[in-house]
């Protein structure tokens, strides 16, 4: 068992960094796209025998989908762009000082100049190899293991992974919910969305699987929800879920968008740093500290956070997707 | 009966690493996103088959995660993926005529 | 000899060979990002980076005697987290840039200095739409 | 004692189909063989191992779940299949990106 | 000490946190307003930060008793987040709240746009409140994420006009800083795999000058010193800075840069303070004498007012480099480095507020042509000029007093018998002549014969808000002692 396992390990950390680097050897974007999407799905395997299931989780919510389509849906982009200016549309900007093999580089990047491989290569090495040195001699350490399970019992949930999250360390997860946010803002300040590319595609099956996978995805989504009090799960993997059911939805009508009116999707983005933000100054008037909790109220205050940050990171990631801000939000 | 399932993962993790050979060769890209395809149905059955070895539970779910979420980036593509029309490109043009230029397939 | 086997039986444990891994992916990454042009690429480069920090870190947390931290799980979740916002951003800035300038590769060395730079606090530029949109003759309110 | 057995032969099988897959689409010559091949392991391989895990279930659940993830895996399969099938018969083969 | 002082200093620390992250959360919930929300909230969170202030001195705390620790949410390090305020951390607190202050007041009038409006505030409000819980952070892995909370919403700032350049620069600004946090976060992950621990002060007590810690050092240093662009990792400052809106110009010269070096400075203080070893200080020297020349030399190159100012950042982040060397001969001499980072952020602030008005009045900021708009202009070119006075270090100003102090541990060096200091008064010395050339480049053509023209009309808070800002820094010398006393409130500090 256990030399299969050194196996299993020795097998998919050279198919990890194998992918990892054709990915980044690639000329063709579509080809590192599609490297990248099964790197995350390797990488999902190597947290799985690193016992984080959580990790896992999160990994192929994200890699499985949400990557793909943004990765997939920016190669769609950037080749459009190329192809209005290629065609002379009016309001093109000035022509691109790089000269004309400049159209090329959308969707192509050829082969790194030569000069730059010997001091790459060296500095790469060396960077690599002393951090391999420094990791191989460093003890065995406990780690917080032994910490956070004495606390367990305070903590309102039997998740030691969801406890940090939202107990122990529920300061780092509100700046995590407001990273999410900023990096919307950051996508929305770009200016308007414009039109998602998109081809039709005939025929009863898309549809068809929509009608399936999108009620199966929202069920998975509260399930997964549900579960991370006691199991692997939790907030972000939930909205991810959902996010990328959002996406699916976006993907079959790309045309008709819904007219998100702006006050609404306002809140709803930021109804989980909201709701967060406020438990959290209650826990300060009420001396328990900024962030802090009642233990007796500590399981429904960390499930009212988590449903309120899951729909937030659902409807984040769907609009990161979108990308500019919709036009209700200006109105 | 562990060993058993651990052999089965590991030897679908060397067909996985096969297969991306059609990856890097593709030639086209449909080629690669099958591929992809390929591994993301792999993937959930040895993540199935550790779930079993490991006796971890919980990765049931992540494997119903990735089967649920594989189909993500194949619509992303199929939807997307050699836009815009190149105005010489259809081949057998009555199909693509007999296919509707706009959203016939809104399930309303 | 056996000094030699013992010291590759260590390092064959997930604590060794995980942390391994991760450093030659940040490693890897790292080599990516120096070399490459086009944006796309620096993205998934950096985010290879990141990818070889995490393994690194859970392998860390994976090396004890007893079930493995939970804290270095949250610590990943979270910068996993954070690393696709990050990402999502920049694929947007790269579209937006690519919009502007007509190519998606980051060019050597800082843009022309002296280059005319619009002032921005007079335009509306934001109010039609972004960039593609004809410019606004309207007089700026002062 | 038999239920090991079972599921035993069913990986087994499953696992030729994935190797078939594997095999076909390394060794085919156009996309529409290479999805031929591909649908195999997705349908039959997957559909064979679960099958085979179900008798190892725990509980119902855990059939349920296996059922659940067969069944999405297969809309997904035919889903991009179908898609890239028909995407290839109107318009060629995908270019690759230049 | 009174008791009722020492209850309230933490909930006034955590109060902070929830204050100014509040502001942010309802300016982004209710973007129709947020210019509203934004002001009061400025208003709020500066009144919240000099109260505290008073607060911390009143507390009178003797310099080992000095830092006040809270546990969020009630968990003690090792388990859980520790919030954490001292001299250092207290100082910069003002400043961020000064500079934060008036890049708001300056943006009333510079972001009128009603839908530009809408997206600057929230993400300006976000940087504050990133800014705010980065100095007040006392956890390794917090401080990556209060980085990335800081570097994202700068970067989205950047990119805001939507230029070609911006967007350019922005996307520079992007890839540097995701690269800085990843090498940052490495270090952290290095750390955590020796010790165990996040917080600072448990990791503090158990570093020693190990492998792990100094490959950490590196790491987390490297990815700073990319942050803070720092020489020669400097390379994107420029572009990013001279292409971004005025008052985010002024933050993240005045602000965002200094957050960075802070976290250098605190952690070479405390967790790798057993790693400093005299030949580092000389490298680290070396590399300050080297920015110094390069940055000043590039600014009186530039074509662009905000260019030069940039650049003028990248030279005057050198002093602070060679600061380090000093530090190693005489302890006391990082108070003084402080101070002058303080003096430079107010100083730049303002210098790239003026800038701004006279970009708006002229339309663009070619030197060149820019000379009627100067002429036009005498009330920002005062702004401008009594910045640069303080940049340059004329006697009387806060930048002459901060100048003078490091000429001072300069001549300590040298008086201990170091070859080197002679080198460093030598940068430090020239360095303020050079800083006196590229200002007098910017303010120059006002004193020629020629058409006065104000240009485009601003609103009255582009006027007045960088000379009342410039006015603080010429005037920070007077507050010198306050500060230098403050700073010495910080445990463990050489």
């Amino acid at each position: 068992m256990n030399g299969l396992l050194v196996l299993f390990d020795l097998v998919l950390l050279a198919g990890i960094v194998g992918v990892a680097w054709r990915c980044l050897a690639s000329t063709d974007l579509f080809r590192a796209a599609v490297l990248f999407v099964t790197f995350g799905l390797l990488l999902a395997l190597a947290w799985v025998r690193l016992e984080a299931p959580d990790i896992a989780l999160a990994e192929a919510a994200i890699g499985a989908g949400i990557t793909g389509a943004l990765l997939l849906v920016t190669l769609e982009r950037l080749r459009s762009i190329m192809a209005e200016r290629r065609s002379g549309r009016p309001h093109t900007p000035p022509p691109d000082p790089t000269g004309p093999h400049a159209l090329l580089r959308a969707l192509h990047d050829p082969p790194p100049e030569r000069r730059t491989f010997i001091p790459a290569l060296t500095f790469a090495l060396v960077v690599g190899a002393l951090l391999v040195t420094t990791l191989w001699h460093q003890p065995p350490s406990m780690g917080l293991e032994p910490v956070v399970d004495a606390h367990m019992d305070a903590s309102g949930v039997d998740h030691p992974v969801t406890a940090v999250l939202l107990n122990f360390r529920a300061y780092d997860t509100f700046l995590e919910l407001a990273i999410v946010l900023i990096a919307l803002l950051g996508a929305w300040s770009l200016g308007r969305h414009d039109l998602i590319p998109a081809r039709p595609a005939p025929g009863p099956i898309l549809p068809g699987t929509l009608r399936l996978l999108v009620p199966v995805a929202i069920v998975t989504g509260v399930y997964v929800l549900w579960a991370g009090s006691h199991a692997p799960g939790g907030a972000f993997q939930a909205g991810a879920i959902l996010g990328a059911a959002g996406i699916l939805l976006v993907l079959a009508r790309p045309r008709q968008l819904p007219m998100a009116p702006g006050v609404p999707l306002r809140l709803g983005i930021t109804a989980g740093v909201a709701v967060f933000l406020l438990v959290g100054l209650y826990g300060l008037a009420a001396g328990h500290g900024f962030l802090g909790y009642d233990r007796a109220w500590a399981y429904p205050l960390i499930i009212l956070i988590e449903v309120a940050a899951t729909l937030s990171i659902a409807l984040t990631l769907v609009a990161l997707f979108v990308a500019g801000r919709p036009a209700g939000d200006d109105a | 009966m562990n060993v058993f399932y651990l052999s089965a993962a590991l030897f679908l993790l060397g067909t996985i690493l096969l297969g991306l050979v059609r990856v890097l060769r593709g030639p086209g890209s449909g080629d690669r996103m099958l591929a992809a395809q390929l591994f993301g149905t792999t993937g959930v059955t040895i993540l199935l088959l550790l779930s079993l070895a490991l006796e971890e539970s919980a990765l049931m779910d992540v494997a119903l995660v990735f089967a649920l979420l594989a189909v993500v980036a194949a619509v992303a593509f199929v939807r997307q993926h050699g836009l815009p029309e190149p105005p010489d490109t259809p081949i057998h043009s009555q199909q693509a005529e007999s296919a509707e230029p706009e959203e016939p397939n809104d399930d309303r | 000899m056996s000094g030699l086997a013992e010291t590759v039986v260590h390092a064959l444990t997930p604590g060794l060979l995980y942390p391994t891994g991760g450093a030659t992916l940040f490693a890897l990454g790292l080599y990516g990002l120096i070399r490459r042009h086009h944006l796309v690429l620096r993205i998934l480069a950096l985010n290879i980076m990141g990818s070889g920090v995490f393994m690194v870190l859970l392998g860390v947390a994976a090396r004890g005697e007893g079930p493995p931290d939970p804290v270095a799980q949250a610590l990943t979740l979270t910068g996993i987290v954070v690393a696709v916002s990050a990402t999502a951003f920049a694929l947007g800035l790269v579209v937006h840039l690519t919009r502007l300038t007509g190519h998606a590769v980051m060019l050597p060395g800082p843009p022309d200095d002296d280059a005319a730079m619009a002032d921005t606090s007079r335009g509306e530029h934001h109010a039609d739409g972004g960039p593609d949109a004809p410019p606004s003759d309207e007089d700026p309110p002062s | 004692m038999i239920a090991n057995a079972l599921t035993g032969v069913l990986l087994l099988a499953g696992l030729v189909f994935f190797a078939a897959g594997t095999a076909g689409l390394l060794r085919f010559p156009d996309v529409y063989s290479r999805l031929h091949a591909l649908t195999k392991a997705d349908n039959v391989g997957l559909g064979l191992v679960v099958l085979g895990l179900m008798f190892q279930a725990s509980g119902p659940a855990d059939i349920l779940k296996l059922l659940l993830i067969w069944l999405l895996v297969l809309a997904a399969g035919t889903t991009a299949a179908h898609m890239v099938a028909q995407r290839t018969w109107t318009h060629g083969e995908f270019e690759s990106d230049r | 000490m009174t008791p009722a002082d020492a209850e309230l200093l933490p909930a006034g620390i955590a109060g902070l946190v929830g204050l100014s992250l509040a502001v942010a959360v309802l300016a982004t919930a209710w973007t129709r307003q947020a210019h509203r929300i934004g002001l009061l909230g400025a208003l709020a969170v500066t009144a919240w930060v000099l109260g505290l202030s008073a607060l911390f001195l009143n507390a009178g705390p003797d310099s080992e008793t000095a830092a006040t620790r809270v546990a969020l949410g009630g968990w003690d390090a090792p388990l859980g987040l520790m919030l954490q305020l001292d001299g250092l951390s207290m100082t910069l607190l003002v400043l961020t709240a000064v500079v934060g202050l008036a890049t708001s007041l300056y943006s009333l009038g510079y972001v009128h746009d009603r839908i530009e409006r809408r997206q600057f505030w929230p993400l300006w409000l976000w940087l504050w409140a990133g800014l705010n819980m980065l100095l007040l952070s006392g956890d390794a892995f917090n401080l990556y994420i209060t980085l990335e909370v800081v570097s994202l919403s700068a970067v989205a700032l950047v990119a805001l006009t939507g230029t070609a350049a911006a967007v350019s620069g922005a996307m520079r600004y992007l890839l540097v800083n995701i690269l800085g946090s990843l090498s940052f976060l490495m270090g952290v992950v290095l750390l955590f795999g020796e010790h165990g621990v996040l917080d600072l002060v448990l990791l503090e007590a158990r570093t020693e000058a190990g492998p792990a810690e100094r490959m950490a050092a590196v790491l987390m240093t490297a990815g700073l010193m990319l942050k803070a662009a720092l020489f020669p990792l400097h390379v994107w400052l420029a572009p990013a800075h001279g292409s971004a809106p005025a008052p985010v110009s002024a933050v993240l010269s005045g602000l965002v840069v200094t957050g960075s070096f802070y976290l250098i400075l605190r952690l070479w203080m405390g967790v790798f303070a057993p790693l400093a070893t005299p030949t580092f200080g000389i490298l680290v020297g070396l590399l300050g004498v080297g920015a110094l020349v390069w940055g000043s030399l590039q600014a009186l190159r530039a074509g662009r007012l905000k260019s030069i100012v940039a650049y003028s950042t990248v030279a005057q982040f050198g002093y602070l480099l060679v600061a380090f060397p000093l530090m190693l001969v005489d302890p006391d001499a990082w108070r003084v480095v402080v101070f002058f980072a303080v003096v430079h952020a107010l100083a730049k602030a303002s210098v790239f507020l003026a800038a701004g008005t006279l970009q708006h009045a002229a339309g663009h900021d070619r030197l060149a042509d820019l000379g009627d708009v100067l002429r036009g202009r005498p009330r920002t070119v005062f702004a401008l000029g009594l910045a640069g006075v303080s940049l340059m270090g004329l006697p009387f100003t806060g930048g002459f007093i901060a100048k003078y102090l490091l000429l001072e541990a300069g001549l300590g060096t040298v008086l201990a018998g170091s070859v080197f200091g002679v080198l460093w008064v030598l940068a430090i010395a020239g360095g303020g002549l050079l800083a006196a050339a590229y200002v007098l480049r910017m303010v120059a053509p006002s004193f020629q014969r020629g058409r006065a023209d104000a240009g485009e009309a601003s609103s009255p808070w582009m006027d007045w808000v960088p000379l009342g800002l410039a006015t603080v820094a010429a005037l920070a010398g007077l507050a010198g002692t306050l500060t230098l006393n403050t700073l010495a409130l910080t445990p463990g500090a050489p």
